[in-house]
């Protein structure tokens, strides 16, 4: 496994991070996350239709790029240090990759390309935060009435669930895994916007009061929907790490940046050893985080195993969340008075932090994860 | 059986609490703790003479002053019955707690007769000027100036402070300001007590990372007060100053305590109701948050014991660190008991209030003396290691 | 509850420290750790007749002093500061406690003024490390022939178990708890000394190959004993979390010694931050340990309920446990180079932090035993 | 599917080692790593003229000077391949990894040639010569001196050395010395190569907290070498010797992680068989060490790729502080799994194991650079913090 990047990736990297140094500053930050949809709808078109960011996994032949997901994670790693507010987790890394993963090729065709192109937003229910895709777990079922679908459920916590254009619902159909597509207008589909503690992203609570659906929203079943949804949810936690990772990244920059200028006692704050040895630990766990994040990129990227994919997850998701978590209290902590102020960034950091910390898997849910096969189950 | 005098006064405290603690007061219960600092301050100011009127202001100053003179032991009692019954926060701590004591040591008889009755009866409220936006942790870098109006004897200041808490709900501040512009550090200052009612002064909320604004920034462009609210001489405001921030460590930790042990039943209810009781790193956790107050309960009667012969021990050193360490964590471990439900705010009260301990024990760390600054009194001043080098003046 | 101690109990303590710190000075522990026994029998002569301590918490009418378990505690915290090789622990903190609490008062005035007086050694055999009293836990078995008993049963660590004179012996007779007295020198009484990793503290394995035993050796039977040996325990644990606190403080001291004298880049080590924060955090985990301790030891003193007992023995014992072991760690660590000879003291605080970790109960057991009150039972 | 050239290497080391590692080296296995540096030293040794008759020594050194000249990615599977058959800790190590490099880059053509054979074919082993007891982590305060003898030329050696591992099973060591007795600091040092067997030198082994001793105290009273001894010009040592360390990271870290792995399953296989595997809480440090492999493993390929383009990037800087905090927390992570068993030393080979790993590995976090000085270089030379201030000369 080769990790350096290749030119091409160095720019697209490098031009992300210069583009989102501007395009998503602190104030614009702040101004997206007091919007109706929680995010700047003129941003999110120059991501998708002018920088053609949406379709970077999504393959050539469903307009995408064909790019691996190793570009998707640069993206998301940059996206995250400037806490970008827009749907493109919930279109891209969730709803994309689950039409890639567990749709047939007709509804791909069908709906990756407006995907790539960024006219179109989705998201993907997922069980709460998206850690158990048991079929006992799901919370929609459907039945078939003649040719159509009728469509049962509640899902508590959908990220971009009342703005998303079209989401995708896993639902048990006839006792198996069916993946059902639903237009963000349907009739008795219920979308209600939840207040959220981190900001910069929104959740909505979904009810599906008897949707009655086409033949064509069913856009698979079987046991490899199921297989699918997992993996995507595995794919999804990778993206999410790497989003973190960059959230980790900037507290430590703010840190170091703060603590260079603010002068205690006569010296700069950064000059204190106690400092110092603190915003050092931030670094080792950001580059761990960033070895895994890196590493578990390219495994997903070589169309891994179920399996291997999983273990990729939970490493890449565990790490990143503790070092984003610890950055984002020690960057507070380092700031010291203004660090608990609503005007410094630390704060959107670290809710960010906290909010992303349970997705697909809390740490010690991970672990147990890695645990199981070297062990065997527990108790 | 017999009961003993203490019994008997826990249970009078605890009677009058519960006939007085109702009505108006009722919604009272458990709000104005750390981070709740403005709920409902008319109210609270009204309770404050509530509590006045039963003589239970001031419960630890001797009678002389106007105080129960109540023993240890009794404010202790006072202090678990009070949190037991979900007393709010003390509008009037930082007179009764800080300044109040301070008088009590160094202030005129004057000063006395003037100020101590308003703390007592719950009529006039207190802040305090420490920090300064430039100085943090550096305590001792004061650049609040103050200078004494030849023609009136008055002192004029001119500066800023920072982190002061109820700014807009008092009537008083006290201040420590440079009285003596040549001088540096902790020399040359003076601690004084100033009218917030005037026109020299103004008034900034600093919002904080939870949207609201419990923290100001008090501004002083020719603010004065008058020549004998000085405490001490000039030059004193530094010993001044850290006698008063002894005064802050108390039997109140103990009520403290009883609050923290509230949060944590409403934390181990949530993990009982959700099923996060079931996750055993959060059973483990819940053990640990347990254990810790144990230790808070136990370094507390430790150092009521300690006390009694006059220095500052070990255990009231790290009293601090500890305890905002454990709320911090505490905080932290509400929201992983929550999982994905802390994520979105909603109207049911136990889930607001674990938020708001989660966001608002961030501060915990950080105000009066950060975690290095802890460690760094603990270092020199408990276990005497030496002061670390400094840049030479002039170098970097 | 005071937690002044009283000026007896602040002059047994300061009479202990002064004593220990030349009669159990490192070049006294070296020398007694290579002995046969473990021990050095002088100190033990002059601890036990001398100086009265193995009477403390023994009542007067059984020979002892009759002060309470506070003045027990102190003894071991400056003991546990030493490093004091003697069998005190197993034949006063565990063997007469047993007697104190399992065993019937015949049995009680009969056995404990030879233990008050120090003039029998004796033990406490126990179910691998303690933690678990419940009669199907038990490993050794009794049967009645006559008015006589035959015991079979093995323990695999028993403190002090090669050289006790006596050995209490926890036994399932006729489906009840029991507790036998067994002579050190029995005949199918099997003792083999074990090599300990913490040269400071023997265990030996004890194995009863059919001993016959005289109808006075039964010292008490029934649920009363099950519950005294829990107590046992318990008491035994908060007498442990006290030797392991004066441990800890060893270990700061040394540490703060070291560092003094020591210059590194042209100053004193003991002079920068990350140092001077580390032995900080160092007396916080000692204050927090000492609190709980004392606090535990004040309630064990006044005769607590069981539950009460054990859950103060919980907390006593995790938190001197952990900071017994971070404090040799760290000391370790500040000693740099030196801190992993065999010529300086450190690591042998480190090998008894380890060695005792797990006595009654690792902290992670004695976590769940706080949670199950508070959450009910683990799943 | 045709194999590709690192398959078949791959299937080649395997199966030369497979050949070769048996008979009398069978009882070498998974011995002679950290800790256990003195296992069957003559054996080793034998070791060594093994691998060098298969060519199998200082594999990614250059043809020319006798090496493999292997690609980097034939070095790792070489080193991962040794490792997963329990190859033994090499003896010839520092000759290998450290002196040799040093030589190839910095030393004359008469070094070259009067050394490297030597090491390549196993005949010549070496030590270092680099902390004195004073110095500690301050590496650049030497006090050993070096001296010209104007008769001879020779270099004539006074002082001490520390922490030097194998001294008694070496025939050289490369010595930092003082060679201008004005000089303070990182200047004024010399780089000197050194035969041991000469009466000048004493070597005394530090028996470690394991009772056994692998390290040396190595004393020089007037110890000689010959003028030709010296690797770059008198003053250029500073810079010899921190070069050496930089060859110090290098693809042999995914051999050491293979070693580590093993520990790890040896680590699993007596939870599984002791019950400790029910505990959550070993099962979440478990997990934990299997997530740090990972990290070390990524990390590592982070470092090849990067190396590439010539600095000391993040992940190599943060490599030794990761690796031996992992490798210290999985020492006491095999005794806790181990619980009441571990405190008994047995003739159980796994026990006996994991009991060596708990104390070998104290060591970790302090050799070749404490925790303290690792995150002082983290901080300043990665994160370009500011050095901290120092006490001014004669002050204290």
């Amino acid at each position: 496994m080769n990790f350096a990047l290749s030119d091409d990736q160095k720019l697209i990297r490098d031009s992300a991070e210069n583009f989102l140094a501007d395009a998503s500053s602190s104030a614009a930050v702040r101004r997206a996350m007091e919007n109706d949809t929680g995010y700047d709808p003129a941003l999110w078109q120059r991501i998708g239709a002018e920088l053609g960011w949406c379709g970077t996994h999504i393959p050539e032949a469903h307009g995408g790029l064909g790019l691996s997901f190793v570009e998707l994670t640069l993206l998301m790693e940059q996206m995250g240090r400037r806490l970008v507010c827009t749907p493109f987790f919930s279109s891209i890394c969730l709803a994309a990759t689950a039409l890639m993963e567990a749709a047939r090729e007709d509804a791909r065709r069908r709906l990756l390309p407006r995907l790539a192109s960024g006219e179109m937003t989705a998201t993907l229910a997922l069980a709460d935060s998206g850690v158990d895709w048991r079929p006992d777990a799901l919370t929609a079922s459907a039945r078939r009435l003649g040719s159509r679908y009728v469509l049962e459920g509640r899902f508590r916590h959908v990220p971009d669930g009342a703005s998303a254009e079209l989401l995708l619902i896993p639902a048990l159909l006839e006792r198996r895994w069916a993946l059902f597509a639903v237009d963000g207008k349907a009739k008795d589909l219920v979308r209600k916007p939840l207040k959220t503690l981190d900001p910069t992203r929104r959740i909505a609570e979904v009810r599906l009061d008897g949707v009655g659906l086409p033949e064509d929203a069913l856009l698979g079943e079987g046991p490899e929907v199921g297989e699918g949804l997992n993996r995507t949810a595995d794919f999804a936690a990778i993206a999410l790490a790497a989003e973190q990772l960059g959230g980790a990244q900037q507290c430590l920059d703010l840190t170091l940046a703060y603590t260079a200028q603010r002068v205690q006692f006569g010296q700069p704050v950064a000059s204190f050893q106690a400092v110092k040895h603190r915003c050092a630990e931030m670094m080792v766990m950001i580059e761990a985080a960033r070895s895994v994040v890196y590493g578990a990129a390219r495994v997903a990227s070589a169309g891994p195993g179920t399996t291997e994919l999983s273990l990729e997850a939970a490493c890449a998701k565990s790490l990143a969340s503790d070092a984003f978590f610890f950055c984002a209290q020690e960057a507070i902590q380092l700031h010291g008075g203004v660090g608990f102020t609503w005007e410094y960034d630390p704060q959107l950091y670290f809710k960010r932090a906290q909010g992303t910390s349970h997705w697909f898997g809390s740490t010690p849910a991970l672990h147990e994860r890695v645990a199981s096969p070297l062990l065997g189950p527990a108790r | 059986m017999k009961m003993s005098d203490d019994e008997i006064f826990r249970l009078e405290v605890a009677r009058w609490l519960r006939a007085h603690l109702r009505g108006e007061f009722e919604c009272l219960r458990h709000r104005g703790g750390p981070g709740d600092e403005d709920a409902h301050p008319e109210l609270r100011k009204r309770w404050e003479r509530e509590l006045a009127r039963g003589g239970w202001t001031c419960v630890g100053w001797p009678r002389e002053h106007g105080g129960r003179g109540l023993s240890i032991a009794q404010q202790v009692i006072f202090h678990e019955e009070y949190a037991r019954a979900g007393g709010p926060g003390r509008m009037g701590h930082i007179g009764e707690g800080l300044i109040g004591p301070t008088l009590i040591a160094y202030g005129t008889e004057a000063q006395k007769r003037r100020f101590l009755p308003g703390i007592v009866a719950g009529t006039e409220f207190w802040c305090q000027g420490y920090s300064e936006p430039n100085a943090g942790s550096d305590l001792a870098n004061v650049q609040t100036r103050a200078r004494r109006d030849p023609a009136t004897g008055e002192w004029v200041l001119h500066g800023q402070k920072v982190w002061t808490s109820l700014a807009h709900e008092s009537q008083w501040i006290f201040v420590v300001a440079r009285s003596d512009p040549e001088s540096k550090g902790n020399r040359g200052l003076s601690f004084l007590l100033v009218p917030l009612d005037q026109p020299g002064i103004a008034i900034r909320p600093i919002k904080q990372l939870t949207g609201t604004a419990e923290f100001n920034e008090v501004f002083f462009d020719g603010a004065r007060t008058a020549a004998e609210n000085i405490v001490g001489q000039p030059g004193e405001g530094w010993a001044i100053a850290m006698a008063l921030l002894g005064f802050e460590r108390g039997v109140s930790t103990l009520g403290q305590q009883m609050h923290f042990a509230h949060e944590l039943d409403l934390v181990c209810e949530m993990a009982r109701v959700n099923g996060a009781a079931s996750d055993p790193a959060i059973r483990a956790r819940i053990a640990q948050a347990w254990i810790g107050l144990k230790v808070m309960r136990y370094n507390a009667l430790r150092m009521l014991a300690g006390a009694q012969d006059g220095h500052l021990r070990r255990e009231a050193m790290m009293y601090k660190y500890y305890w905002s360490n454990w709320h911090r964590e505490l905080g932290k471990l509400a929201m992983d008991v929550l999982g994905p439900d802390g994520d979105v705010v909603s109207d049911d009260p136990t889930r607001t209030r674990l938020q708001q301990l989660f966001l608002f024990t961030r501060a915990d760390t950080i105000y009066a003396g950060t975690n290095e600054i802890q460690l760094n009194i603990i270092a020199e001043r408990a276990l005497g290691m030496p002061k670390e080098p400094r840049f030479e003046k002039g170098k970097s």
